[in-house]
């Protein structure tokens, strides 16, 4: 399949079960909320090395969040629901809680929840209060910038991480100008680009020779490895190959991000884009590019 | 009885709540009145000397003169004929006749309230919510070395009660009598019971809650803001002087009127009262007692509570009592224009009641059981004369400190008993709703 | 309405002339149990029902000033247990503390025809006849409150033991009483006129007088005993409810030294462990005690889980009940007589302390050897209501529904005691014996709690089921001075009881050293204050034995 | 179904039978025929209402309703509305469901509810969702919106919910509190939160408080921001002062456990 002059590789994006949360953290001005945001989404691209993937999901306006204030949405994504549990109250309390004229409000209406505010809470050293409103339990911890207002319960739910796809291209300028075009084009709701500002250069391949290392570089698409590794993807014109990981709150998210981006960064220069599996026995969603991109 | 004059020793005055039973009287040779009330106050001498037997008809319907058998059966027809009848009044009789009008109201599925409603019923919602300590009044006469009156006035309400119960009296314990004993009093202006006290608190109005929170701060040790000094004149300093004493004292007691429970806050009012106290014995014993009115109002509200559970305020609409003061309450039921039929015993609401309230009771059937003629047996449809309780008519009344003492009467009256009146309209209401009853009659 | 009634093929228990289950025909005429009546009187056939002589209550709390400041205090706690009227039976209200036409219908429905009042001060004698009189069906009475009496005190401690004992008959008869109540003795003078405190020990002085609560205990003994009263000295123990008191209750059995007595509500009594912490059970050192004093009688006061009230003439108990729960209290005192104190409360199963209760309560009815002497009371409402005696009879009758009911409560608590280990199943004439028969014989009322000629005809009737609770919940019948007030389970008529009172001689000289002491104590003039003959619409004196 | 009352009742007239759960799968012949208490006589529903059934669960009650009591009376699920005032004992008990009233309210809204929404366009009495004389609990859930004013002992006892008073309130607002909130967008009346133990009391206007309630600070509460746009929804204009306002913060009763609060607007 060819979109523009780029080939799409008839393969599929091996992607995993994860638990994915939404927080909503809101600030009395936009940077606070963000300055929260990004704190607590800092250390979050892979599970191989952060425990848990996170990253921006959208700008919030006062009319989008519970209390009225400018926000931030997170997505932020586990192994576990207990992993995710303990990520949870890590973040919120080391990143939100910290951050000035913050609260920190569930964004997933759904039935399983993990406790987090009702964690928290104890920092109020018998101080905190709870506050009941419809269904919602919402923690006040008394700080010394005033209070911090957090919910109890956040909804977790089974999510999809490790969408993607590799953009392989002739030289890196427009590498790069093809995956910060689709990056740009893939701010979705339900899903985030857990890299930085969402793009890998370091793809990876399960397994290394080191017996600690459950990863190691994905040497068959590294072009300066393309004499030396036992197999190379790579056609010859390509000199740069970087990759886009999505994770998504379910398959569909994912899906319709890893199209609009594969569609945004399809370009003359680019030579494939094709994406990272495992032969298919390690995932449990096998994303084929050429339906997605079908529709 | 002709000839020589009657002599009634230890008679019962039932004019306050004090309810003296050491008077002394003396009836005239024909019978008919009282010519000496010994001990009594003058109070208490108006009530006995001033009482006559007048030339009333028994009863009148409509305003015309009636059998005492025919004003049973209109009065009976009033009362079956009712969706919502109320019967109010009760203090000013026997608990004798009080269990008769509870017993009407059960078997007419009514409603029935007392004049508590309208002292101290606040009380007795504050009571149900916070509890009491409390004691009869001779223990306050052998015991209490500290005694405080808050918002009454007891010296013209209860002339008597300084001397018997509460500050005169020397006993075992106290045996200088009010030499031994600390008087204080809290009220908004100086009366006459206040020129006998050692502490005397001005309030001003309407700060009496605050005052008694700041006590209870001061009593439990916990914060509270000086602002209370402006909100009710009174200095920290006499407040913290005050409190001391009281934690210090032996046997303590605050008497409280309706100064305090019938101003705005009412039964937060009384209940910050009794509340106190009650913080109070965390460190000595400490009681309290509402200075009570009317000679029965608390036999009134003891047979109620007996009979239905509940003190004052019952509706026995749906066949079983419940209780709700503003919604059962006579006031609040003629106020809001509900009830259908109105039965007054002993009490004048068409004297004192709202104008609301009174232009109801002109709109719907009115019996009153009263000796005089009152304000409300104008408007009444049917009205009885009836004897007086404790000058004419024995039976059981109660003190306000709950001790029950039985009537000795000093002569005969022409007319009936509020009790016997209330029995056969119970016993001809019971026939035209075709309850049997088996209860044999009550041997007087 | 003939007055004869015949009762047919029932099965009859009637312990007190060794009747066990007989099929045997009962006569009744004019309010008594009589050998035989005309062949067309009206006839029950019991046939599968039992015929039991009407239950007798030792020891209950249902009339006087104090059951009507619960009353009062307690609007919450009854709206949803109402008792609606029916014909011309009156309505009322229920909960642990019922009005008085409830507490006689509902005693009534379960076939108790006699209740006792435990606490009367006699300054409070007269409400409590009042609403006597108004509490129908039921025969009643009440004991009067004397162990912190000031003018006893005073004759006691200036060792007038004669005029002592006057003091006590004229009391009885002034105050219309049944019987002679001791409550925490001496425990009153410490509370008023000591800043709250309380006496612990049955050889502490009580402050403000020379005397201890031992010399009250064995002055009230005596002279119940001399007086010939049908029932002895009921004597609530000191230290109710504390860690331990199980050393003071044995002490006050003692010091009746082989006369009779009565301790009430025991399990409250039978404490081990140390003041302040939590209690252990003492039964088996208490069942031994009784086992092996023949003197010494007792009723149990069993604890049943749910709602209840506290009542008591013991006010500083309540007071600290007060501060453990923090609820709404009530301390009501009456001058030279007696205190009082009362609190809503609610035994909980989790509860360490509760279901310790209910398991010593329970211990005490089945390690008892003698049931005449440990009979059944929850010390209504203090252990829970008067209702709850249908499920405290199963509870002794079953075996297996006692273990599951205990699986439920707190085990640390249930399996610190011997509870689980007692396999005894009452029989239907134990039951008979602990709820009736005994009773009234402890209390001296001959002509009750069985079904001889010459008896009351206060009998009732149920039909004979597996579940003993649903069996004893509903009689089918309740017969009382031989009329009816339930037929086939309905209510039939509406009366009064009887209130049962004694009048001991004693010499009219000891009024002259009474009326100076009313006159310095009291606020009520001395000739006001024994209640007249009058007030007593439907009495009976039950004989006192002769002073010689 | 549609109700509409023809006539007006002389005496108080209890009438829980009005209700969802009591509608539910009964003909309309059954729910004419349910028994209404007229005083101390049993009436039909029928004797005082023209029913309709338009098929609709909702329950539609038109008229003077000021005398009728107990409507909506330990209501689980479902909606009334009613068209006009009504009286005492507004949805009693209630757990859940929904009832409007476009007129005023007598005394006790909402008494002892747990769940459910209540809402009262107009004013209502004394003891808008408070518990029973006696018992130290009123409300345990649920919601009570009231927009125009109500009278003394709002949330007498209250443990849990939102209670909100669009106008004024009066005295012993919050008294005896457990826990909950109560939004008052006009004047408090007097001694608002005596012996309050937690929860909370706002107001917009300022307040004269109890000696045992202690200033903390003037600050912006994030969670009451919250609230106001919570209640903003449900209809009622918030100023914006009034949202990105600064609040006095008191702590009280400290007679009890201290840990209720009181917020007034500051600036």
């Amino acid at each position: 399949m060819l979109i523009k002059s780029t080939e799409i590789i008839d393969t599929f994006a091996e992607a995993f079960g994860m638990w994915g949360s939404r927080v909503i953290v809101t600030g009395e001005t936009p940077k606070w909320a963000m300055a929260a945001a990004r704190s607590m989404t800092g250390f979050a691209t892979s599970v191989i090395g952060c425990k848990c993937e996170a990253g921006i999901e959208g700008l919030l306006t006062e009319d989008e969040t519970p209390d009225g204030r400018p926000g931030v949405s997170i997505l932020l994504f586990a192994g576990s629901a207990k992993g995710l549990a303990n990520r949870l109250v890590e973040r919120v309390g080391q990143c939100v809680m910290t951050c000035p004229t913050t609260a920190c409000f569930n964004g997933l209406e759904v039935e399983e929840t993990v406790n987090v505010g009702g964690k928290l809470r104890y920092f109020g050293d018998g101080y905190q209060s709870s506050k009941l409103l419809g269904d919602q339990r919402l923690w006040r911890i008394p700080v010394m910038e005033g209070e911090f207002f957090v919910e109890e319960s956040f909804g977790i739910q089974k999510a999809v991480g490790g969408g993607n796809f590799l953009v392989l291209g002739e030289d890196l300028n427009i590498t790069l100008a093809a995956v910060e075009a689709a990056v740009e084009a893939m701010q979705l709701p339900g899903v985030i680009l857990p890299f930085p500002d969402g793009v890998v250069r370091s793809g990876s391949k399960p397994g290394s020779k080191y017996k600690a290392l459950p990863a190691s570089t994905n040497d068959a698409y590294c072009p300066s490895l393309r004499g030396r590794a036992p197999r190379t993807e790579l056609p010859e014109e390509v000199t740069c190959v970087l990759e886009i990981v999505i994770d998504g709150l379910d398959e569909t998210a994912v899906k319709e991000a890893m199209r609009v981006g594969i569609m945004a960064a399809a370009r003359e220069g680019i030579r494939q884009i094709t994406a990272g599996n495992y032969g298919g026995n390690l995932g449990q969603y096998h994303l084929q590019l050429h339906e997605l991109l079908r529709g | 009885m002709s000839g020589s004059s009657k002599v009634i020793e230890n008679a019962i005055c039932t004019f306050c709540g004090c309810v003296c039973d050491d008077i002394e009287l003396t009836v005239d040779s024909g019978g008919k009145y009282i010519t000496q009330a010994k001990n009594a106050c003058v109070l208490g001498k108006s009530w006995f000397l001033e009482h006559k037997v007048e030339d009333f008809p028994v009863a009148l319907i409509d305003g015309k003169e009636a059998s005492l058998e025919e004003a049973v059966e209109a009065a009976a027809q009033v009362f079956v004929n009712a969706k919502f009848p109320t019967i109010y009044g009760l203090s000013d009789t026997t608990c004798e006749a009080q269990k008769e009008a509870v017993a009407i109201a059960d078997y007419l599925n009514g409603n029935i309230d007392t004049t508590t409603s309208v002292c101290h019923g606040p009380t007795g919602m504050a009571f149900q919510g916070v509890g009491e300590s409390t004691a009869s009044l001779g223990e306050i006469k052998n015991r209490a070395d500290f005694v405080m009156y808050w918002g009454g006035n007891p010296a013209e309400a209860h002339p008597r009660h300084f001397e018997r119960y509460a500050v005169n009296p020397k006993s075992h314990w106290l045996p200088n009598g009010k030499e031994d004993r600390t008087i204080a009093m809290v009220d908004i202006r100086p009366t006459q019971s206040s020129m006998i006290a050692d502490i005397f608190l001005q309030i001003k109005p309407g700060s009496d809650f605050e005052l008694l929170w700041a006590m209870r701060a001061l009593v439990k040790g916990r914060a509270f803001d000086r602002s209370v000094e402006e909100r009710t004149g009174i200095s920290l300093d006499r407040l913290e002087a005050l409190v001391q004493q009281m934690k210090d004292c032996q046997f303590g007691v605050l008497f409280f009127g309706m100064g305090l429970t019938m101003t705005r806050g009412r039964h937060f009012n009384a209940g910050a009262l009794l509340q106190l106290v009650t913080d109070l014995n965390d460190f000595t014993h400490f009681v309290s007692l509402p200075t009570r009115g009317h000679g029965n109002v608390t036999g009134a509200d003891n047979v109620v509570s007996w009979q239905t559970g509940y003190p004052f305020g019952v509706n026995f609409n749906r066949g079983y009592p419940r209780f709700n003061p503003g919604e059962f309450t006579t006031a609040d039921v003629l106020g809001r224009g509900e009830a259908d039929a109105l039965c007054v015993i002993a009490s004048d609401p068409g004297s004192n009641f709202s104008a609301k309230a009174i232009e109801h009771i002109k709109s719907i059937p009115v019996i009153t059981l009263d000796p005089k003629p009152t304000v409300t047996s104008q408007h009444a449809k049917v009205a009885f004369t009836t004897a007086t309780y404790g000058i004419n008519v024995p039976g059981t009344v109660y003190r306000m400190d709950n001790v029950p003492l039985s009537l000795r009467p000093a002569f005969d009256s022409p007319f009936p008993s509020d009790e016997m009146v209330l029995r056969a309209i119970k016993e001809r209401i019971c026939e035209l709703r075709g309850i049997t009853s088996n209860h044999k009659p009550v041997a007087a | 309405m003939s007055s004869a009634i015949r009762i047919k093929n029932g099965k009859v228990y009637d312990p007190l002339n060794g009747i066990d289950g007989e099929i045997k025909e009962i006569c009744v005429q004019d309010g008594k149990i009589v050998d035989s009546v005309p062949d067309d009187s009206p006839c029950i056939d019991a046939h599968g029902m039992v015929v039991l002589p009407g239950g007798v209550d030792i020891h209950c709390h249902i009339a006087g000033h104090k059951v009507n400041l619960a009353r009062k205090f307690m609007p919450e706690n009854k709206r949803h247990d109402v008792s609606p009227r029916v014909n011309e039976l009156r309505s009322g209200t229920g909960g642990s503390v019922p009005s008085t036409f409830t507490t006689g219908y509902r005693y009534a429905t379960l076939g108790y025809t006699t209740a006792m009042e435990a606490a009367v001060p006699p300054l409070g004698a007269r409400h409590t006849i009042e609403e006597l009189h108004d509490t129908p069906v039921i025969d009643k009475g009440f004991y009067i409150l004397l162990a912190n009496n000031v003018c006893l005190n005073q004759l006691l401690e200036k060792g007038r033991m004669e005029e002592f004992r006057e003091a006590v008959a004229w009391w009885l008869n002034a105050a219309k009483g049944y019987g002679v109540k001791l409550v925490n003795p001496g425990g009153d003078e410490p509370w008023k006129g000591h800043k709250n405190s309380n006496v612990h020990d049955l050889d502490e002085q009580i402050r403000g007088f020379d005397l201890t609560p031992r010399k009250i205990i064995k002055a009230l003994i005596d002279a119940t005993n001399d007086l010939g009263l049908p029932h002895p000295a009921h004597i609530h123990c000191n230290n109710l409810g504390h860690s331990g008191n199980y050393t003071t209750t044995i002490e006050t059995m003692k010091t009746a030294e082989g006369r009779r007595v009565h301790i009430t509500h025991i399990q409250f009594h039978s404490y081990g462990g140390e003041v302040g912490k939590n209690p252990t059970s003492k039964a088996k050192e208490i069942s031994d005690f009784i086992n092996n004093n023949p003197n010494v009688s007792a009723d149990v006061g069993q604890v049943m889980f749910g709602e209840a009230t506290i009542m008591t003439g013991d006010a500083p108990l309540t007071w600290q009940l007060r501060n453990m729960t923090n609820k709404k209290w009530i301390n009501a005192d009456t001058e030279c007589e007696s205190g009082c104190g009362i609190l809503p409360f609610s035994y909980q199963e989790h509860i360490y302390t509760h279901a310790l209760q209910w398991a010593i309560g329970l211990e005490l009815f089945l390690m008892a050897k003698d049931p005449w002497r440990m009979v059944l009371s929850t010390d209504h409402p203090n252990g829970g209501s008067f209702m709850n005696y249908p499920k405290l009879i199963r509870l002794l009758m079953d075996k297996q529904f006692r273990k599951e009911q205990a699986a439920l409560a707190n085990q640390k608590a249930i399996n610190s005691t011997s509870l689980l280990d007692l396999e005894r199943e009452m029989s239907m004439y134990e039951i008979a014996i602990i709820s009736r028969a005994a009773p009234a014989k402890l209390l001296g009322l001959t002509h009750k709690g069985h079904l001889g000629v010459g008896g009351d005809a206060d009998i009732t009737i149920y039909d004979d089921q597996e579940d003993k609770e649903a069996m004893f919940n509903a009689a089918r019948y309740v017969i009382k001075s031989g009329k009816f007030f339930i037929k086939d389970y309905e209510f039939c008529s509406d009366f009064q009881g009887r209130i049962l009172h004694v009048e001991p001689e004693y010499d009219h000289a000891i009024t002259q050293k009474l009326r100076p002491f009313f006159e310095d104590y009291y606020t009520i003039q001395f000739d006001n204050y024994p209640i007249a003959d009058s007030y007593i619409h439907d009495g009976e004196v039950v004989p006192t034995k002769s002073l010689s | 179904m549609k109700l509409s009352l023809h006539t007006l009742p002389t005496v108080p007239l209890e009438a829980e039978v009005i209700c969802p759960d009591k509608f539910i799968g009964n003909s309309l012949d059954a729910i004419s025929a349910m028994t209404v208490m007229h005083g101390n006589q049993a009436c039909s529903l029928a004797d005082f209402f023209t029913l309709t059934d338009d098929g609709l669960e909702t329950i539609e009650v038109d008229g003077d309703l000021s005398k009728v009591k107990l409507i909506g009376s330990e209501m689980t699920q479902g909606k009334i509305i009613i068209k006009g005032s009504v009286g005492a004992h507004l949805g009693a008990l209630m757990t859940g469901g929904e009832i409007l009233v476009t007129g005023n309210a007598e005394d006790w809204v909402g008494r002892e509810i747990s769940g459910g929404r209540i809402v009262i366009k107009g004013d209502a009495g004394h003891l808008v969702g408070s518990g029973v004389r006696g018992s130290d609990t009123g409300i345990q859930g649920g919601e009570i919106i009231i927009h125009g004013n109500a009278k003394n002992e709002v949330g007498n006892g209250m443990r849990r919910g939102l209670i909100v008073i669009g106008g004024n309130s009066g005295d012993f607002t919050g008294v005896n509190m457990k826990a909950g909130t109560i939004m008052v967008l006009g004047q408090l009346g007097q001694r608002p939160g005596a012996s309050m133990v937690r929860g909370t009391i706002f107001s917009t206007q300022s307040a004269q408080l109890l000696p045992t309630f202690t200033y903390n600070t003037t600050y912006k509460p994030t969670f009451l921001k919250r609230y106001l746009i919570y209640i903003k929804k449900l209809g009622f204009t918030i100023d914006d002062a009034y949202l990105n306002g600064k609040y006095q913060s008191w702590s009280g009763d400290s007679l009890e456990l201290n840990k209720g609060e009181i917020l007034l607007f500051a600036e």
